[in-house]
């Protein structure tokens, strides 16, 4: 009867995603929804606005400790990251750096459920994910940036670069992470690089236990709750700093693609 | 898709007469030179029609694109400024690539950058070409101070047009249509200049091929930038407070003015 | 005089076989010369039953039959369950059948109706199942008869694996008359995984070119159910199966119907009603099942056909599924309709249209569906003499010499996603009708069959309606803000609670705020399998891994 | 494109705290709700979905007419069904309440 009891952190919203991470009753919001800043580039392109844009901002404590979860909510556009929502997680970055430099250190975590930049804001996604990247860099030097992959939609596009840049990746085995989706690899090189209707290849090729049995994530966690609310608390009191951004190993890929795949382990 | 000679072009010139370097994957060209005294390492990522990736041979910014501009950069000597040539179509698409973890080699080229910039060496771009996506993010985003050609095959997104058609399920004109009411979904490099990235649009003849004197303006330019080596040392979220961002910016700048006002509430 | 002949079928199937004998070794004939073959065998006019079921398709038949010269072969009068591939429209577009009795054109409907209306093909009737099954020993037996089966022996047996569906019933209508029964097979094996169909009601085999295809139907991925099928589930176990006892049934297929399977060991649990309801269903094996099956609720379960990527989870629960000494699943469509109209006391769907008087139709402009099997299920039998608790509170009648009923329920959102009414004045089925010129409006379930409507507003107990104008009120009470739910009388609504004949969520202790995912058992594809001990093993289609 | 849509239906019982409830996605809609001082409940809904002034105004009149609280509420939504209108309305009173 464990299936019962298992508290999926997959199935439940943003907002949810970021308190489930805090220690109990101690989740505040900060510019939720009833402050209405909400994107005005979407309804001139036929998209109701949301009015967090997607992106929730929780403080808190984790652990005991001062903490900051930052979730995106992959139910809304895809959970793409706009103006709003980009600085949201860039701002509470930068914050948490001021933080550190006082000395009252503020855990950073980042929920990340997006399949990239909005396209729809893309000049402003790109400029803030530029930004967000930056600041995880700044931020990293001085403390831990911990990144959370558990999301039905996972991490694609700009923001696979700045989870790439934090200290520790915990990731599901249902969350994938890639730069280019499934699709848009279709679009751009044909059905005989990507079928983006094989989901089992696609799992394989980005899915969570892929990244993390090459070496790419810091943890495989189940979708449960309790079990990632402790990773998370884990990659601060012992962290264990991700291999350096060196190329892996790899086969010859002038191989064909099948072939390429099965060097890698990867059953096509 | 033709491949484009923008990059290779602009940095034999700006970099004339400099030391290539050594140890590089042959779409990564890097260059030490001096402008007008300064010790500048000019980088570019360009086609490489023999690349060991198919998809990565058009100039495409893929795994070995991405690790390579890491090594360039990371390798920049003491006291050297970087000049990042941008003529990057996109991102490699490709299975392959995803398998390997492509996200980690442009993460590693934007890392560098960032690094090196935090480090002291001054970052600069230029824009030749296109600047796609997370190729831009890798190769000329995390610059100081942004160059760019004023020209109409300049093209500045997150995806390329034929893809946004599919996913927003929109045609071409109403695409343009949008791109005109809502600029930040404009591909033109005027446009996004307006969100206070972009700090000089440099007028040439011909981008394809620069007159001496195209050349030569721009190298004044960067001589001066040069001068003033914080230009080149500025994190991007100093973009947000330039003049240009004042209203193209504001609700960035307000989420940050709230996010700090509730932060410790 | 000349003698009366009595064996005129007899010769004329020997004489055709003749013709072919040298394309044939052992019983068998090459792929290769499948098209001759079928050329030789078929005359114009021929009742050929070609097997095109819910999910297994004789398809490398099909597709040779698709192919022969329409100069030779014209006007056959196909028989089939269910016009499911682009090539039995083929066999209209080429003229080579010219009429057709069939059950249901799902995938094809479309295609389908654009054949009728250019009359392509003529529609003798569009059965339920059970119905066109029996007219094959009737009225409408097959000259012959095209199957599909996935081992052979060189005596011919046949081995259908998990999808026995209607190849028994098919073959013995064809062989018993004198028809010709040809099978293609996945392979031919020295000896059967187990006898399906016995060898000497198999005329001809063929090794098909590829294995037959058959088609996940009755997957439901969890991930896409929402709080309001969530919400009629609640209303549905509460208000029908925990009042009426509820012990046997049949689920139609769709997400509301899985979103009652799975909070089964939920929310069902907590009621305590593990034992006292849902115990034995008839219905394919939906993996929606597995979380009710292991947490002990469900004693048994007959099918209709298989379901992709449930065989070894079958074959692991022999207590629970109908399974042959080589454990695996064993269906039988025509039986399984016979338990769903005789031996279960409720069968439960959707529908795309109700009217006023709860007649239902999944018809619409343009398209001819057909039923399946829901209009067998969705009816009461008359003929049912065993009595049942929930079977006896159908009816009210105290008289000595009585009669229970069946519950048939629909279960439907006032409005479809797009915006769309459920409810409505006139059925689409009655302009289809005409339109395509058939006898009768193909109206799925009929309204005096109905005796349950549960919609996310609530429940109207249609069978406790003392008349008609009842009935009409207590469907207005739930119908939401359709035309037909804003004509509802507020005060007349309050009666109809106050008597039991309309029941709003409050009233069956159901709280709305309550009705959400978290009461699902599995929520996920992935959960399903975690929860079959791994044994279930999902399409691709439907993997998030 | 976006179509936006205000209603008003009289108020008389008040609710003491703001609720938030769904999310803007397909089938779906978000739900603000907050308390009133005004004897009426003010409803705005903005819609990429347009045609269904009727319907809207149906499922709210009922709402309103069984839970006449006084307070403002903000619909956004992408084709939500009025079952889930309806349900996502309940969410957020059980919540303010």
């Amino acid at each position: 009867m464990s299936l019962l009891l298992a508290e999926s952190f997959a199935e439940r919203g943003a907002r949810e995603r970021a308190q489930s991470l805090l220690d109990a009753q101690s989740a505040r919001e900060l510019i939720g929804p009833f402050a209405r800043l909400s994107s005005p580039y979407l309804a001139a392109q036929g998209v109701v606005a949301q009015s967090d844009d997607g992106t929730v901002v929780m403080r808190g404590t984790l652990g005991g400790e001062r903490a900051c979860v930052v979730a995106t909510d992959g139910r809304f556009l895809g959970g793409s990251i706009g103006e709003i929502g980009g600085a949201k997680i860039a701002g509470a970055l930068e914050l948490a750096r001021r933080d550190f430099e006082r000395g009252t250190p503020t855990r950073m975590v980042l929920a990340l459920d997006t399949g990239g930049i909005r396209l729809q804001e893309a000049n402003l996604g790109i400029l803030a994910v530029t930004e967000i990247c930056d600041a995880i860099v700044a931020l990293r030097m001085l403390m831990p940036v911990v990144a959370v992959i558990a999301g039905r939609v996972g991490v694609y596009g700009g923001l696979s670069l700045s989870t790439a840049l934090c200290s520790s990746i915990i990731v599901s085995e249902g969350a994938r992470v890639g730069l280019n989706g499934p699709d848009v690899v279709e679009t751009e090189s044909g059905i005989e690089e990507m079928d983006s209707s094989d989901r089992p290849l696609i799992w394989r090729v980005t899915g969570g236990r892929m990244r993390f049995e090459a070496g790419f994530a810091s943890e495989l966690v189940p979708d449960d709750v309790q079990a990632i609310r402790a990773a998370v608390e884990h990659a601060f009191t012992h962290p264990r700093p991700l291999p350096p951004l060196e190329p892996p190993e790899f086969p010859d890929p002038r191989l064909e693609r099948d072939a390429f795949l099965r060097a890698m382990g990867i059953e096509p | 898709m033709s491949a484009s000679v923008r990059g290779r072009v602009w940095l034999e010139k700006l970099a004339a007469g400099g030391a290539p370097v050594a140890g590089l994957p042959p779409s990564v060209l890097a260059s030490d030179t001096a402008i007008d005294g300064h010790a500048v390492r000019v980088i570019a990522v360009v086609p490489d029609t023999h690349a060991r990736f198919a998809r990565a041979r058009n100039g495409e910014v893929g795994i070995d694109e991405g690790f390579g501009l890491a090594r360039a950069i990371r390798a920049t000597p003491q006291g050297s400024a970087i000049l990042a040539i941008v003529d990057v179509p996109g991102q490699a698409f490709g299975t392959r690539e995803e398998a390997v973890g492509l996200q980690r080699a442009l993460a590693a080229s934007a890392e560098a950058y960032v690094l090196a910039r935090r480090g002291g060496h001054p970052v600069l771009a230029l824009v030749v070409g296109k600047a796609i996506s997370g190729a831009f993010l890798a190769h000329g985003l995390q610059a100081g101070w942004i160059g760019a050609l004023d020209d109409g095959a300049i093209e500045i997104h997150v995806m390329s047009e034929p893809a946004v058609a599919r996913v927003t399920r929109m045609e071409r004109e109403d695409l343009a249509r949008v791109a005109r009411e809502v600029p930040a979904t404009a591909r033109d490099i005027k446009t996004f200049a307006t969100f206070g990235a972009i700090d000089r649009i440099f007028e040439v003849s011909d981008p394809d091929a620069p007159s001496g004197a195209d050349v030569s303006r721009v190298l004044q330019t960067l001589a001066q930038v040069l001068r003033e080596p914080e230009l080149g040392l500025r994190d991007p979220v100093e973009r947000l407070a330039r003049p240009q961002a004042q209203a193209t910016r504001a609700i960035a700048r307000r989420v940050r003015d709230e996010l700090q006002a509730q932060w410790d509430a | 005089m000349n003698s009366p002949v009595w064996n005129s079928r007899r010769k004329r199937k020997t004489e055709r076989l003749a013709r072919i004998a040298h394309r044939v070794r052992d019983g068998r004939f090459d792929a290769a010369d499948a098209v001759a073959v079928l050329q030789a065998l078929i005359e114009p006019g021929d009742r050929v039953c070609l097997e095109g079921n819910n999910q297994k398709q004789a398809d490398f038949l099909s597709r040779s039959l698709a192919s022969v010269d329409p100069a030779l072969i014209h006007d056959l009068h196909l028989l089939i369950s269910v016009i499911g591939r682009p090539e039995h429209i083929a066999l209209f577009e080429r003229g080579i059948a010219s009429r057709v009795d069939f059950s249901y054109s799902g995938p094809q409907s479309l295609r389908f109706a654009q054949q009728v209306a250019d009359r392509k093909v003529s529609v003798g009737a569009i059965h339920t199942y059970l119905e066109l099954f029996a007219r094959y020993f009737v009225d409408l037996t097959p000259d012959i008869a095209l199957i599909a089966a996935d081992e052979a022996d060189a005596s011919g047996n046949l081995y259908t694996g998990p999808n026995t569906e209607e190849t028994p019933t098919i073959a013995e209508a064809t062989a018993f008359r004198d028809g010709i029964v040809i099978a293609q097979v996945n392979r031919v094996v020295e000896k059967c995984t187990r006898v399906d169909i016995p060898g000497d009601w198999v005329d001809l085999v063929v090794v098909a070119d590829r294995p037959y295809y058959i088609e996940p139907l009755f997957t439901r991925d969890p991930e896409l159910i929402d709080d309001v099928q969530i919400l009629m589930a609640m209303l549905v176990l509460r208000g029908i199966y925990e009042k009426h006892r509820v012990k046997s049934l049949n689920h139609g297929i769709g997400f509301d119907t899985a979103a009652i399977e799975l909070i089964l060991p939920t929310y069902g649990e907590r009621l305590g009603l593990r034992g006292d309801v849902c115990t034995h269903f008839v219905l394919n094996p939906h993996p929606t099942l597995i979380p009710a099956i292991e947490s002990g609720w469900i004693k048994s379960v007959h099918c209709y056909g298989g379901e992709l990527g449930m065989e070894r989870y079958v074959a692991a629960r022999p207590d629970v599924f109908f399974t042959g000494r080589d454990g695996s699943l064993r269906s039988n469509r025509a039986f399984c309709q016979a338990a769903g109209l005789y031996a279960t006391d409720l069968f439960i769907g959707s529908t795309l249209q109700i009217d006023r008087d709860a007649n239902s139709s999944t018809a619409t402009l343009g398209r001819i569906a057909g039923f399946g099997g829901a209009p067998n299920l969705g009816s009461d039998p008359r003929g049912r003499r065993h009595s049942s608790e929930a079977w006896l509170e159908m009816t009210s009648s105290v008289e000595e010499v009585r009669r229970g009923r069946k519950i048939v329920v629909q279960l439907v959102e006032t409005f479809q996603e797009s915006g769309v009414p459920t409810f409505v004045e006139r059925l689409d089925a009655i302009e289809l009708a005409r339109s395509a010129g058939l006898p009768l409006a193909p109206v799925m379930i009929y309204g005096d069959d109905v005796t349950h409507v549960v919609t996310e507003e609530g429940i109207a107990y249609l069978y406790r309606a003392r008349d008609a104008d009842e009935r009409r009120a207590a469907l207005a009470a739930i119908a939401g803000v359709t035309k037909i739910g804003l004509g509802a009388d507020e005060a007349r609504t309050q009666t109809l609670r106050a008597d039991g004949v309309v029941a709003f969520p409050e009233d069956l202790g159901v709280r709305r705020s309550e009705a959400n995912r978290t009461l699902l058992a599995a929520r996920s594809i992935r959960e399903l399998v975690d929860w079959s001990g791994g044994l279930y093993d999902p399409p691709k289609r439907f993997r998030s891994w | 494109m976006i179509e936006t849509l205000r209603y008003e239906y009289p108020a008389r019982e008040a609710v003491t705290r703001r609720a938030h409830v769904g999310v803007v996605a397909s089938g779906n809609c978000e739900v603000l709700l907050e308390p009133s001082s005004a004897k009426a409940a003010s409803i705005v809904v903005r819609t990429s979905v347009s045609g269904f002034d009727a319907t809207w105004q149906a499922v709210l009149k009922r709402f309103f007419a069984r839970n006449p609280i006084a307070v403002q509420i903000e619909i956004n939504d992408f084709g939500a069904t009025p079952a889930v209108v309806a349900l996502r309305l309940e969410q957020a009173l059980e919540g303010a309440r």
